[in-house]
């Protein structure tokens, strides 16, 4: 029940914001945060009550009951459809960066928007509650309703709070991701109804789809419905297009909440449904997929190079950052695996600092145009300091968080595919390219001194200090998330065996 | 005649009561408030007889009427949907000056129509039905007589409609000629016994599927909707779209079933055919559309084509009972999520000069000004474009089902195209419901009685619930199939 | 005794300056940045009493840095005499660059964010020697990288800067990329990566000659080459003199820059089992410090000609660790590490008191105007050089011999080393008696002060003593004794630099041998830019990588991926637009659409039944 | 009965034919009146297809069909009438063809 509550303080909150904005123009931004808040610590409140040592046991993949938190509420018998939801570490550990990028990105819209405040905070928060039941929904029919859910206020948020291509862009978000959701709708019924062949009854509860024998072109279907709906949110190569528009387009906080968050849906899909559901077929699949990955982290970083907004750059990067993703799932051994979780939370952090960083620069210079910056440290020194240290988070600085989860992943991933692993490590090198390249035309160079702008004040400060914090203490110190997300992997080992993917990482 | 055929009939005779107490009303007192009330009253309880037919059903009432609970219940979503039409054209008519009451009555005659057509299993019931629904709705499509558009429409309407009943007559009268039957049971035993390739049966049946399709406006026979839809006042738009579409789609459901026509499997691949291009040609046709009752009417023919995917499904003996369930369900969810849109379009273009036009532009920042007409605006357009939470998706998640139970991939892969390009089309009025007024252009506050606007919400909610608790709905339908 | 402490400091120092952000007093930002180095260097030299006294190997864990599997890097310090080596100079030699850095960089309003990066460039570069597995030197080694970034493009409004900065990055990241690769290849193949355990692994599951143990080292030669600036990877390090010149002599001259040969050392064990890829280290060396030495020759940027000279002698440490002179090569590093830095802060002094001029054809006679510079400068010659008795005679005489000695390549290898021993006398000396000797060109505007006179003079004693240390090393490399010193063989290297500093005098100061004429010649001409570019390795990677980069990344800026989305709407829109040609608005045109819909139904059904 | 029989199929035919002249007058004649008139003549080929089916059954639904398609056709046409009365008063004209406000 807990985890309807979570979702429904997040509902409530998002039309009390609205609702706020009639008393007093700023309250609604009040409101959200309070709202984020109560959420953040009714979920630990929770957490805090499990039995002592529940986070170390290791879950049953194929029994909901044997995990954190289990919901069953039966909701449409006709087809076997149940308010099903479950959290395991995974899903707390997604829970959590969710609600704490929510936070984020209520921060980085504090003074930007002024336009409706009150609905655009709700719109943020009614994103966040989709997007949690995406990370808790174990029944696929529901899990399908939060994937196209969370996509409405999202959609407003570009559409209505975007910047001059707005409705081309959050037109092609929605599109690409809705009719990749269209595929996956296919694919979960054709699940389901086979499902009903196997096993008597229809259902759509993973844990009754799960394990089940699958062969042929209707198995391909169904698997390549899952894959491509959840490698679009990701994005993976050659369905990414749509990234870069509607991160360039979305106000910041639509931004922080997109790299942030809505990607790592993708990530987790994949990880929870795409794999465990089709074994023996993402086998088979699997060197198609690392190849995708593989040039996604090559292309995205080629274009990165090529971009002269610098929101678009940040937004291939993404790009570039989320193939890692997507080659360490697929290399499906432990250590690749970790690093594809630890990438989510990093890349999650340090991409929302820098697109909070896009937002602030666009907010004093109503430019995102890296040609007309240049030499901005001279006056803006902070900003310029925290710039750099995101930047070099990105290009993959150990002792930052996107280090230790790179580094995972490719060395998960050489076990398995050395010349993979090195044309991959190729994207450590275009990191750096551009990363240093928009470092330089924004930061460094010949400032203009006609130009006057205000540094980072200390709101905006605080927010970057605490996700420079967070990602060294990712870098220097990752065991905390490993340590969540260790007894979900080891239960989806139990289910997938290491040989069906890869070789395991010889001892 | 029984009095259990008399109970069965109750909605029926209540519908004919209510025309001729209207006649009586007019004659006596004139004002349209009380003929629109009237109306509404008796198509109410119209809808309420249902329930107390239904303890009679399923009962064969002469040759002509199969009274059973699907017809019912269809009776009963027609004339709820009638009397919803009744209530928010009163705004719209009004306008119109001079005395409107026959506006109702037609209306009233019209849903009859329909109600006849839901449990018609006869040559000559269908005949009536579908002639007492059509013939209403000219006049109807024609009634504000002052602007062009609507004759216009209603004359297109009028003699392309009267081409097509005449079509689907010579086909029966070619059926009847083969067969000597003119009932559907009757028809589908003889069927089985004769030559399946005789071509007098096979032109006849032809002939009718071509006049039902041209009805339901499906792929090639869909020029004549958006021309119509377009003209015709924006409530008479969403009941022609809905219930007219309904109606018919029901009696060729009945048809085919007891008449058998499921035997000629090049005609069930027609519909297949059919459905396929209804759903690409209805879509693409609506893409870039910016008149919104056009695209509403474009994207109707697309609705259809998801609908004909079951009688592709219905094949398959093992999924026929999913498939009459699935299209019960997106049936009565199309109706209610299409009478919603029409009737708000009624609403936003309450302040235009010429109402039957209501373009993109016309709704920019609709948002803003009246956010609740908006938000329900958008519910449907959502429950249109098969959102989930809305009675819509659950009816599109109803055919995948189906589809996927019958193994028809192809019309699963139109299906998913074609819903791919509706997003754009329904996502595009929202964006322009969505964008931010600007400074020096400010639009006045958009029309709706209390009414209006109560009936909106009541509306939209049922769309809400249908898409988040379908299991009562769900269960009932199983139960009666 | 916390040996965790001695990174830890100027970790701590670099952390306080930049959360100031500059509004420290000046002198407070001067004394933490420079006594937190100090204090290192302090406890270094604690420790390295310790050490001396006992020989005991220190081993730190701090914590575990992750585990997952049986991967299970720790944040770990081994301490033994090759480790004591290199933070004595990390810390001793980085504090007198800091002590001058204060004087040298006085008057730059980002003094802050200058100690910070320096500080923060010392902590790492700590990290790296003092690692105990081989992530958390990759974590000192991209550390390193990144403070070698921020220095180098110090001075962040000449936008040349920002690009000698970012080609330092980048050129060393293709090495460190190799190098990655290298340790994800010894974790799948062993097991782990702690040093020590992954020696005795190594040891145990390879043979000598075995490919893993190749590939394995040739990718962690990548690494090395990169960071130490041998060929092919060497073209960063002239540019990236654009940094302030402490920085120069701190980074790209003593510590980091060397940080490649202390890999390969530090690894001697698995590189003993690749004889190929030991063959390798030692050709590049050869082949790098004859390439810098031609190089250096032609330069008239005094900090250009200081880091071809440094590349060249990076090049004999490769050589010496080719050759399995281990200890040699390390010897090498601390008294290059020594005379560079010296030379550095003195050619930093003649630039400062210069206007920052960094011609050397616009400096000349100096000898009397800046006297201490002046010997500061000719004692680094010197030992750069290897003149006798000078600690760079030591090492380098050491390097040959052993070079020599190698079977069946050795006298080539031998040959090549001597003769870059003559070119970087020639122009060590050239550089001497230009900016030197001769007419005055430029008056300097001051004097150095005593916190730069200071370092300059400790670093001229070092630089003569330091050829009689005695290294810590015996317990870390294997003993390879000189079994038979050919004597000749002796007499020529010490007579080679001799012979160059006799050239250099003859050509640059007496002018009795004149090479105006040839370098008038078209041949000549073509010969000195050939030289003066770096043998044009750049424009060479510039055609190769640089520019294909560039154009690709132009050409792909439009997304050739979304072109095929853009033509599925394309197409949508065609056929939108021709299914709304039908829509005509006439209604006989309807009425026919119907008929033929009829007659197309009626030909299926009646074409089907027969 | 007696008399000269004729075939269904014969009148069938016919009716076919007289169809199609509606059909074709639909396509072909611009004037809203000529198009109710070949309606009408659609119609009643329908209407005259029943009778011979009728006929060849020996039943009176053929000719009750009949009785109720002409009851169908008048309300067509009364509402027709209606419709071109209106149309002539607006477009001043009886031609279809300039009746195409509403397209694409």
């Amino acid at each position: 029940m807990s985890m309807l509550v979570l979702i429904g303080l997040l509902l409530v909150g998002g039309v009390m914001a609205w609702l706020a904005e009639r008393i007093a123009v700023n309250l609604s931004r009040w409101v959200s945060l309070a709202t984020v808040t109560v959420s953040l610590l009714y979920l630990l409140g929770i957490i805090s009550g499990l039995p002592e040592g529940s986070l170390q046991l290791t879950p049953d993949p194929g029994d909901g009951s044997s995990w954190l938190l289990y919901l069953h509420i039966d909701w449409i018998e006709r087809f076997g459809i149940a308010l099903e939801m479950a959290m395991d570490g995974l899903s707390l550990l997604l829970v959590v960066l969710t609600l704490l990028l929510g936070l984020v990105a209520i921060a980085s819209s504090w003074s930007e928007i002024e336009f409706k405040q009150g609905l655009f905070q709700a719109n943020l928060l009614w994103t966040l509650a989709g997007v949690c039941g995406v990370f808790l929904a174990m029944d696929l029919f529901l899990f399908f309703l939060f994937w196209e859910v969370m996509l409405i206020p999202m959609y407003l948020l570009i559409a209505i709070w975007g910047h001059e291509k707005r409705e081309y862009a959050a037109m092609k978000f929605f599109i690409f991701t809705q009719v990749s959701g269209l595929l996956m709708l296919l694919a979960i019924v054709m699940l389901a109804w086979h499902g009903q062949k196997v096993n008597g009854h229809l259902s759509f509860s993973y844990f009754d789809l799960l394990g089940l024998p699958l062969q042929g072109r209707s198995g391909w279907i169904m698997m390549l419905g899952f894959f491509i709906a959840f490698t679009v949110k990701l994005p993976s190569f050659p369905f990414h297009t749509w990234l870069p528009d509607a991160h360039t387009q979305a106000p910041t906080a639509g931004s922080v909440l997109l790299a942030g968050i809505l990607l790592k849906t993708g990530a987790y899909g994949l990880l929870r449904f795409c794999i465990p559901l089709f074994p023996d077929l993402s086998a088979q699949f699997a060197p198609v997929a690392m190849g995708l990955g593989a040039a996604g982290v090559i292309y995205g970083a080629v274009l990165a190079f090529a971009q002269t907004d610098f929101k678009r750059l940040v937004a291939y990067s993404s790009v570039s950052h989320m193939g890692f993703v997507l080659l360490g799932l697929y290399a499906w051994n432990n250590l690749a695996l970790q690093g594809a979780i630890m990438q989510m939370v990093a890349h999650g952090v340090s991409t929302a600092a820098l697109f909070m960083m896009a937002g602030a620069l666009q907010q004093r210079l109503h430019t995102r145009d890296m040609r007309r910056m240049g030499g901005l440290w001279h006056q803006a020194p902070r900003m310029g300091a925290c710039a750099m240290f995101f930047a070099v988070a990105s290009l993959g600085l150990p002792g930052l968080g996107n280090f230790v989860a790179e580094f995972l992943v490719l060395a998960g991933l050489f076990a398995v595919q050395p010349w993979l692993t090195a044309i991959a490590a190729l994207g450590l090198i275009t990191a750096a390219v551009y990363s240093l390249w928009m470092i330089q035309q924004t930061f460094q160079g010949k400032p203009d001194e006609q130009r006057s702008m205000s540094d980072f004040g200390s709101r905006e400060m605080f927010a970057m200090t605490a996700m420079m914090i967070a990602l060294v203490a990712l870098g220097v110190y990752p065991q905390p998330v490993l340590d969540l997300a260790q007894p979900v992997l080891d239960g989806l080992h139990g289910l997938v065996q290491d040989s069906m993917l890869v070789a395991q990482v010889r001892p | 005649m029984s009095p259990a055929d008399f109970t069965a009939l109750l909605p029926l005779l209540v519908l004919a009561g209510t025309a001729t107490v209207l006649m009586l009303q007019v004659a006596f007192l004139r004002s349209v408030n009380v003929t629109a009330g009237l109306a509404a009253l008796g198509l109410a309880v119209a809808a309420l007889s249902c329930i107390t037919a239904a303890s009679q059903a399923p009962l064969q009432v002469t040759p002509l009427l199969q009274v059973d609970h699907l017809a019912l219940l269809f009776c009963a979503v027609f004339c709820l949907a009638g009397a919803v039409t009744v209530l928010l054209s009163l705004d719209y008519i009004q306008c119109h000056g001079d005395e409107p009451e026959e506006y109702f009555l037609l209306l009233v005659l019209s849903t009859m129509g329909a109600c006849i057509l839901a449990s018609a299993s006869h040559l000559a019931s269908l005949l009536l039905g579908l002639e007492l629904l059509s013939v209403a709705l000219y006049a109807l499509i024609a009634y504000p007589n002052k602007s062009i558009l609507p004759l216009e429409a209603a004359s297109k309407y009028l003699v392309l409609s009267g081409a097509a009943s005449a079509t689907i007559l010579f086909g029966f009268a070619l059926l009847y000629a083969a067969s000597g039957t003119l009932s559907f049971s009757e028809l589908g035993l003889r069927l089985a016994t004769l030559d399946g390739a005789d071509p007098i049966l096979l032109v006849g049946s032809a002939m009718v599927f071509a006049g039902l399709a041209f009805k339901l406006s499906a792929v090639p026979f869909h020029l004549w909707t958006p021309d119509v839809y377009s003209g015709a006042p924006a409530p008479i738009t969403g009941f022609l779209a809905s219930v007219g579409k309904a109606a018919v789609l029901l009696v060729m459901l009945r048809l085919f079933l007891e008449a058998d026509l499921l035997r000629y499997r090049i005609l069930i691949e027609l519909t297949g055919l059919m459905a396929i291009f209804s759903m690409l040609a209805g879509n693409l046709l609506a893409l870039l559309q910016s008149n919104i009752k056009r695209m509403l009417a474009y994207s109707s023919i697309a609705h259809i084509g998801y609908l004909l995917i079951i009688f592709m499904v219905s094949l398959d003996l093992g999924s026929r009972t999913l498939a009459i369930e699935a299209a019960a369900f997106y049936l009565v969810a199309y109706t209610v999520t299409t009478i919603a849109a029409f009737g708000l379009l009624t609403v936003i273009s309450a302040n235009q000069a010429e109402r039957e036009n209501v373009e993109l532009h016309h709704v920019n920042g609709l948002f803003w000004h009246s956010p609740l007409l908006a938000g329900l605006f958008l519910v449907s357009l959502l429950s249109l474009a098969g959102i989930p939470l809305t009675a819509g998706f659950i009816g599109k998640f109803y055919i995948f089902n189906a589809a996927v139970s019958g193994h028809n991939w192809i019309l699963l892969g139109a299906l998913i195209v074609g819903s791919a390009i509706g997003i754009y089309y329904y996502l595009r009025v929202v964006y322009h419901l969505s964008r931010r007024p600007e400074k020096h252009h400010t639009q006045p506050k958009a029309a709706g009685g209390w009414l209006t606007r109560g009936l909106a919400c009541a509306l939209i909610l049922g769309i809400l619930l249908l898409g988040m608790l379908p299991q009562p709905l769900m269960s009932y339908l199983q139960s009666i199939l | 005794m916390a040996i965790w402490l001695i990174p830890f400091l100027p970790l701590l120092s670099a952390t306080l300056l930049m959360v100031s952000t500059g509004r420290m007093p000046r002198s407070l930002t001067a004394v933490l940045g420079a006594g937190s180095v100090g204090l290192a260097a302090l406890l270094v030299a604690l420790l390295a009493q310790g050490f001396l006294a006992d020989g005991q190997v220190r081993e730190v864990t701090l914590w575990t840095w992750m585990a997952v599997d049986n991967f299970t890097p720790r944040v770990a310090f081994y301490v033994d005499g090759l480790t004591i080596v290199m933070m004595s100079v990390i810390t001793g030699v980085g504090f007198l660059i800091h002590l001058y850095s204060i004087e040298f960089m006085w008057d730059d309003e980002s003094l802050c964010r200058y100690f910070a990066y320096m500080n923060l460039f010392v902590a790492a570069m700590l990290l790296l020697v003092m690692a105990d597995n081989l992530l958390l030197l990759y974590l000192g080694w991209e550390g390193v990288g990144v403070c070698s970034y921020l220095l180098v493009g110090f001075w962040y409004r000449d936008a040349d800067n920002g690009k000698a900065a970012r080609k330092a990055f980048v050129v060393t990241r293709v090495g460190d990329t190799a190098m990655a690769l290298g340790l994800f290849l010894l974790f799948t193949e062993l097991g782990t990566l702690d040093i020590q355990p992954l020696m005795v692994a190594a040891n145990a599951n390879w043979q000598v000659g075995d490919t893993l143990p190749i590939v394995a080292t040739a990718l962690l030669l990548g690494g090395a080459v990169g960071k130490s600036a041998q060929l092919p990877l060497h073209t960063w390090l002239p540019d990236a003199m654009a940094g302030p010149t402490p920085v120069s002599a701190l980074i790209h001259a003593a510590t980091m820059v060397t940080a490649g040969v202390y890999l390969i050392a530090r690894n001697y064990q698995l590189f003993l089992l690749a004889p190929p890829t030991m063959q390798a280290v030692a050709w590049i060396g050869v082949a790098t410090l004859l390439l810098a030495a031609f190089t250096a020759l032609a330069q008239h940027d005094i900090k250009r000609i200081l880091a071809y000279s440094t590349i060249s002698q990076i090049g004999y440490m490769f050589l010496a660790l080719g050759v399995g002179a281990f200890a040699s090569g390390i010897f090498h590093l601390m008294t290059h590490a020594f005379f560079k830095a010296l030379l550095f802060l003195a050619a930093g002094a003649v630039i400062h008191c210069l206007h920052h001029e960094h011609n050397i054809f616009r400096m000349g006679g100096l000898r009397t105007r800046l006297p201490v510079v002046f010997w500061s400068f000719l004692i680094g010659s010197a030992a750069l050089a290897a003149l006798p008795f000078t600690s760079g005679f030591y090492s380098k005489d050491a390097i040959l011999l052993s070079a020599w000695e190698q079977p069946d390549i050795g006298p080539w290898l031998w040959a090549g080393g001597l003769l870059g021993a003559l070119l970087t006398s020639i122009y060590s000396f050239r550089l001497v008696f230009i900016v030197f000797f001769g007419e005055a060109q430029t008056e300097p505007d001051r004097q150095p002060g005593w916190r730069m006179a200071g370092p300059l003079l400790l670093l001229c004693l070092l630089s003569l003593i330091g050829g009689w240390f005695a290294l810590p090393l015996s317990g870390v490399f294997p003993e390879n004794g000189h079994a038979q010193v050919n004597h000749s063989v002796e007499i020529i290297s010490i007579a080679t630099p001799l012979l160059g500093l006799l050239l250099a005098y003859l050509l640059f100061l007496g002018r009795q041998l004149s090479i105006d004429k040839l370098l008038a010649s078209p041949t000549g001409q073509a010969l000195k830019s050939f030289c003066l570019s770096g043998w044009r390795i750049d424009n060479l990677y510039n055609a190769l990588w640089v520019r294909p980069y560039t154009n690709l990344a132009h050409w792909w800026r439009n997304e050739p991926i979304d072109q095929l989305y853009n033509a599925v709407v394309a197409a949508s829109q065609w056929s939108h637009r021709t299914l709304l040609g039908l829509q005509t608005g006439e209604l006989r045109w309807y009425a026919t659409s119907m008929v033929f819909g009829l007659v197309l139904l009626l030909a299926i059904m009646l074409r089907n039944a027969t | 009965m007696g008399g000269l029989q004729i075939p269904m199929t014969h009148v069938l035919l016919l009716a076919a034919t007289l169809f199609s002249c509606g059909l074709l007058g639909l396509m072909l004649r611009r004037n809203i009146i000529f198009m109710l008139m070949s309606l009408e003549v659609m119609l009643n080929a329908a209407a005259l297809a029943f009778v011979a089916a009728g006929a060849k059954w020996g039943q009176a639904d053929g000719q009750v069909i009949f009785l109720l398609i002409l009851t169908v056709a008048a309300a067509e046409v009364a509402v027709g009438l209606g419709l071109v009365l209106q149309i002539q008063r607006r477009f001043k004209t009886l031609d279809m063809d300039q009746a195409n406000r509403l397209r694409g």
